[in-house]
């Protein structure tokens, strides 16, 4: 326990700055945010450029044309990334974060060959279908049929919440192929291609007025039975597989980016004269105690994670829940330090933050569920009422 | 990156535990309960013995020669215990005053501020600035001999609320006679780090006996765990005291003072909170005597109000997220 | 909806206010909380006090023996003698409050004319045997058992949180008479001489030190079946029933004792200089707000019940679950206005009713079974789970 | 001593929500927000002839001679159903602004310090105290016309958050010409007052809104109302409620100060807080546009930044807690 970074975890540090400083000038201004066509190739161009400098699919494994780095080198990655002010990995989350992997870990040969280089030059993007207005947090609960016919199979349903549906060549697709057995086992992974006909997509407007998500319908889209990754009705086991990959690096950059929000925070107070109330200002102390508990816990889920390699134990659950929370309270204190009109103004970055942060106890597994997770998996408490 | 423990550090706080099951187990602890938190001047041996206070002392010193991130783990330890006596104090003792290192000498801490001064009757040496106390002076005195007992006599005896702690209050300025060299402001910042890991300590004890109560006690024909409204407790539980554990240590490790402000602050929370969620599961049988969770809640109520308050460590928090401050300190980047 | 008191009722607080006034200085000085008899003796003098003035059993019905005042009425009675710092009812209440209710409203006339005027009096206290260890919140569990024995029945089992155990005459006992109903069908509630054979009284240390409870043993304890109140088996029922005599005014003292020591907590503040830290002047600020607002609903609750006649609708479980949280907040913020060493002197007052504040959101149903009840019973939500 | 609502009220209540229902359905609350709040005239009329805003003018002066207790019923209502326009102000402008009774004249006001000024596209007469606001200054100017058309070019338009309340920024203090005699700090009182019983209103409605959602909602086979992390949601927000409920009726009765800034603080966060449960129990479906639960979350933040704000309210309140402030004044006693 030295928290101290190796000579190689270093040098990996000192490259990775050097070559963010002499790349990041040089990208164009960021799209709008409206503009799907703009944002999807503003990100690709990123990941071509991650790719020909050799730091695309970092944490992926070798032989699946990644990099096979560590946790930590994946960490640094990230946080390096975040603090020089890169491009997120936007449009290329759902290929290199969760399709990508799934196909590494699970697909054959000649899918790997297909899918996986694509998404690590950034010639293809995916996105998710996983939720449904119906299973919310319940995901196992999907009604989306697939029914076998020939070599395809012929998809039925909707999904939600779905992002970069406008512009992805891919979806990742949890469907029922067999509605008769217990809800986890009847599920299979399909990699459905966005250009088939039956596909309506239909943005979904949030609270913030974005158009972050969508609403995909399909209405007897055929998807080749070869695009299925596991074996039928093996669906959920593979997802939960891809979960593995992410090894205590999930919040990363969002930790790091909390972190600058909170000193951007003090010194709009410090300029505006809010700092002087005592109360807003000890508020501001103790986020900075949370986000720096919060970061020194992603180290050791990491360090976890690169000693036991796989997921760290009580780590994952346990960082949301309270990461969750303490974010939501970042953006109230943000309301106070902006005060006034301003803090209802959208023009101002922290508003909008504000509103989506509204999102965070609820997307990915609502807090209650967090609890029950920390509880029952965690802590050994029985299960049930 | 390695922030695991290492196996020595394993095997030390293993240590630590079976040493404490051996000379404090639960019925001495309540027999200190009994007494009123009295020194067990035997049991300050042995802990003496064990290395307890001279883990830090170099070993040309007769010390053990480890640090910090050790010396958490054993204080984690005793906070799970609820291992009475000036520990904290003592322990920094080591190498100021005589006996400290070997637990022959019992020192306490007079703090200044009109905080409690903990296990003053009996202690053979007493901290203090040489101002108001360890954190308000700028001096450090030890006060020993026929000034430990103008000192004493000064200070009026209260009723504490922790049995496990008797308490004095100390009023006034303390004019001392002769000063150290010896910055307190470091001493301040350990003692406010080893008390944080005791407070770890007893968050996660509270935990766990939350956890084990929620697991056996029915109500309803359920076992009370089974109940959403106890579980969530239960995790919000675990999810004050792991980022709290990830402060301390991290705070251990790197010895700096907003890291260790951030340590103090979030593992004096989780102790608190904990002790607070594991009694309301306990009903009506954690409000009794018998039970341990009142011991770890007014413990925990004591420790957060001494060496580094919670309004203390936001303001140093606060001014910490300073504008002039760089992003990067050094290579380790978050720091 | 005016709030104002009528005529009547600025009369009544009038001459209560006087007769307060020239009775409380004769009143001789309290006894140590541990001496048990002394403490009878004190409440019951003031009781007989009370009774001689024409004010006991003020909310009773008048052919109980009572003066069959409003619900207002009680509530300004509760309020000046609380506020003149009368004597608490003390030992008074189990009978006053809950058996002598009880036996108004269930008991034949026999029992009527044996145990009201006692109690009335002050000649006679109760105590109460409800809760079990193994019971808890979930109190219709009861496990003491009474079987029938000629005429009387045979009792044995344990009862704990009983107050006054010591020194009562009587304690209103409920016992499982049929073992194979339902668990709140085969109780049955029963009026014990605290004096019969089989009966040890072993006092309960709570974590304040004090010993304000005891466990009550009972082995072979015979009872007299004419002691039974209600039919046999219909205990619950009969107890349930007595909560109706309450009418909204169970917290007026409370909430009196709590506005008057948060003025002191200010008093205090400003003398000791902690005032002048805004983080805990806006604190104490808030709980002004919080314990005016429970005063308001004091007054609604009290007024819609003599509106109706019934006990207050939302009333009793919302109130308490606001109620104990704040009353609980008051003394965590009692123990930064003492700061320093005082927050943990004992002989500070502040510093023990901190430590009793701790069973507030576990006593008389916990915080939890009150959301549940308010979830259920009031907002209509599904059981279960 | 009577604290329930007369049957009169109870009528004028359940009078106003018929209005509402009729003239302000929740197609036309969903138009208003597709059009940015924009004032609907007609709608405005109908609230004037309805009384909404004559309801405490006397009779003989042509309004309904009503009493805040009347007034703090109708804004309930008007919160719960989200009406949108510069309610508050144009109902304390009746008498002062030609029309604003009627409903003919749409009025806002200026509070000062920074806050957001509502609604001053297209108002006829703007509240501003001779200050920087209704708030901060001693006097009350009304403007209109001209000096109404350069205040206005003085205004900054924001992106309203509150797509149902068009935002200006207001900078550097007003130096109007005429004042009137009128004091606002009564104004800012009744401000404060209207303003918490719309909140009132609106945590009343978002937590019907959650117990509907969790009594028909089913996931996991149940229906998520009989999960206690739910129930437990919904309890508190009733616990939040009910206790503001008291807080607003009683402040209308007494027209105290102290008991309207406890009132604010109170409904404020009751609605703040119960929009927040309720947007965390509809899930993923409470954080699309189409859900209504961000319409009133917006609202309540917006209402808790205007008339006296959370650290305003706790100071005022804080000063009430002082020492020569006698127990009793006059027969109310608690008062």
């Amino acid at each position: 326990m030295d928290l101290a970074y190796t000579e190689a975890e270093e040098e990996f540090r000192g490259r990775l700055r050097e070559w963010l400083a002499g790349v990041l000038p040089s990208l164009p201004p960021k799209p709008s945010p409206d503009d799907w066509p703009a944002r999807r190739a503003y990100d690709t161009t990123w990941q071509r450029m991650l790719y020909d400098a050799g730091y695309a699919g970092l944490h992926w494994p070798e032989d699946a044309g990644g990099r096979g780095a560590t946790p930590t080198q994946h960490l640094i990655f990230l946080e390096e990334t975040e603090r020089a002010g890169a491009p997120y990995v936007g449009a290329n989350f759902v290929g290199l974060l969760h399709a990508g992997p799934t196909v590494a870990a699970e697909g054959t040969a000649e899918q790997r060959a297909r899918w996986l280089p694509p998404v690590l030059r950034g010639d293809e993007i995916w996105c998710q279908g996983f939720s449904e207005p119906d299973a919310g947090s319940d995901l196992a609960a999907l009604r989306t049929r697939a029914v076998r016919d020939g070599d395809d199979y012929v998809v039925s349903g909707s999904k939600i919440w779905t992002s970069h549906a406008e512009v992805a060549d891919w979806c990742e697709l949890l469907v029922r192929t067999d509605p008769e057995a217990p809800k986890h086992r009847g599920i299979s992974w399909l990699a459905m291609p966005m250009d088939a006909p039956g596909i309506t997509v239909r943005p979904l407007r949030t609270l913030a007025g974005s158009t972050e998500f969508a609403e995909v319908f399909l209405d007897e889209v055929r998807v080749p039975v070869r695009n299925r990754v596991g074996a039928e009705n093996d669906g959920w086991r593979v997802t939960m597989v891809t979960l593995s990959f992410e090894r205590g690096t999930a919040f990363v950059g969002e930790v790091v980016a909390c972190r600058r929000t909170l000193e951007a925070l003090a010194a709009e107070a410090r300029r505006n004269g809010r700092w002087d109330d005592p109360v807003l200002r000890r508020r501001l102390g103790r986020l900075n105690a949370e986000f720096r508990a919060l970061w020194r816990l992603t180290q050791a889920n990491v360090s976890e994670s690169e000693r036991t390699g796989g997921v760290p134990g009580i780590g994952g659950s346990v960082f949301k829940l309270r990461y969750s929370g303490v974010r939501q309270d970042l953006y109230e204190a943000a309301a106070e330090v902006l005060g006034g009109v301003d803090a209802f103004d959208l023009d101002r970055e922290w508003t909008l933050d504000r509103l989506s942060s509204l999102s965070y106890t609820i997307a990915a597994g609502t807090s209650q569920i967090q609890r029950n997770i920390v509880a029952e998996r965690i802590l050994g408490l029985p299960k049930g009422r | 990156m390695d922030f695991q423990l290492s196996d020595d550090q394993r095997a030390l706080r293993s240590g630590m535990r079976d040493l404490l099951g051996a000379v404090f187990d639960r019925d001495r602890m309540r027999a200190a309960v009994e007494r009123g938190g009295a020194l067990d001047r035997s049991l300050w041996r042995e802990l003496g013995a064990a290395g307890f206070f001279a883990l830090r002392l170099p070993e040309e010193a007769g010390g053990v020669g480890l640090g910090l991130p050790e010396a958490v783990l054993l204080f984690e330890e005793a906070g799970r215990a609820l291992l009475p006596g000036p520990l904290v104090a003592t322990h920094l003792a080591a190498g100021l005053v005589k006996g400290a290192a070997e637990g022959e000498a019992v020192v306490t801490a007079a703090e200044g501020g009109g905080r409690p001064v903990a296990d003053l009757g009996g202690a053979d040496a007493v901290l203090v600035g040489g101002g108001a106390g360890v954190v308000e002076g700028e001096r450090l005195e030890v006060l020993t001999g026929e000034v430990l007992e103008a000192f004493v006599a000064g200070a009026v005896p209260v009723r504490s609320m922790d049995p496990l702690t008797p308490l004095h209050r100390v009023e006034g300025r303390w004019e001392g006679a002769g000063a150290s060299e010896a910055y307190p402001g470091a001493l301040r910042r350990e003692g406010a780090l080893l008390s944080a890991a005791e407070q770890l300590g007893s968050a996660t004890r509270t935990t766990e006996m939350a956890v084990q109560h929620a697991g056996s006690r029915e109500q309803f024909g359920s076992l009370i765990g089974s109940f959403q409204a106890v579980k969530h407790l239960c995790a919000d539980m675990l999810a004050r005291t792991e980022p709290a554990r990830s402060a301390v240590y991290a705070a251990a490790v790197t010895g700096d003072p907003v890291e260790i402000a951030a340590a103090k602050l979030l593992a004096d929370e989780a102790a608190v909170r904990n002790a607070r969620d594991c009694l309301q599961i306990h009903g009506g049988m954690g409000f009794t005597w018998e039970a341990d969770v009142h011991l770890h809640l007014k413990r925990a109520w004591l420790r957060a109000a001494r060496w580094l308050t919670a309004a203390e460590a936001e303001e140093l928090l606060a001014a910490d997220l300073g504008p002039v401050r760089p992003l990067y300190s050094g290579s380790a980047a978050l720091g």
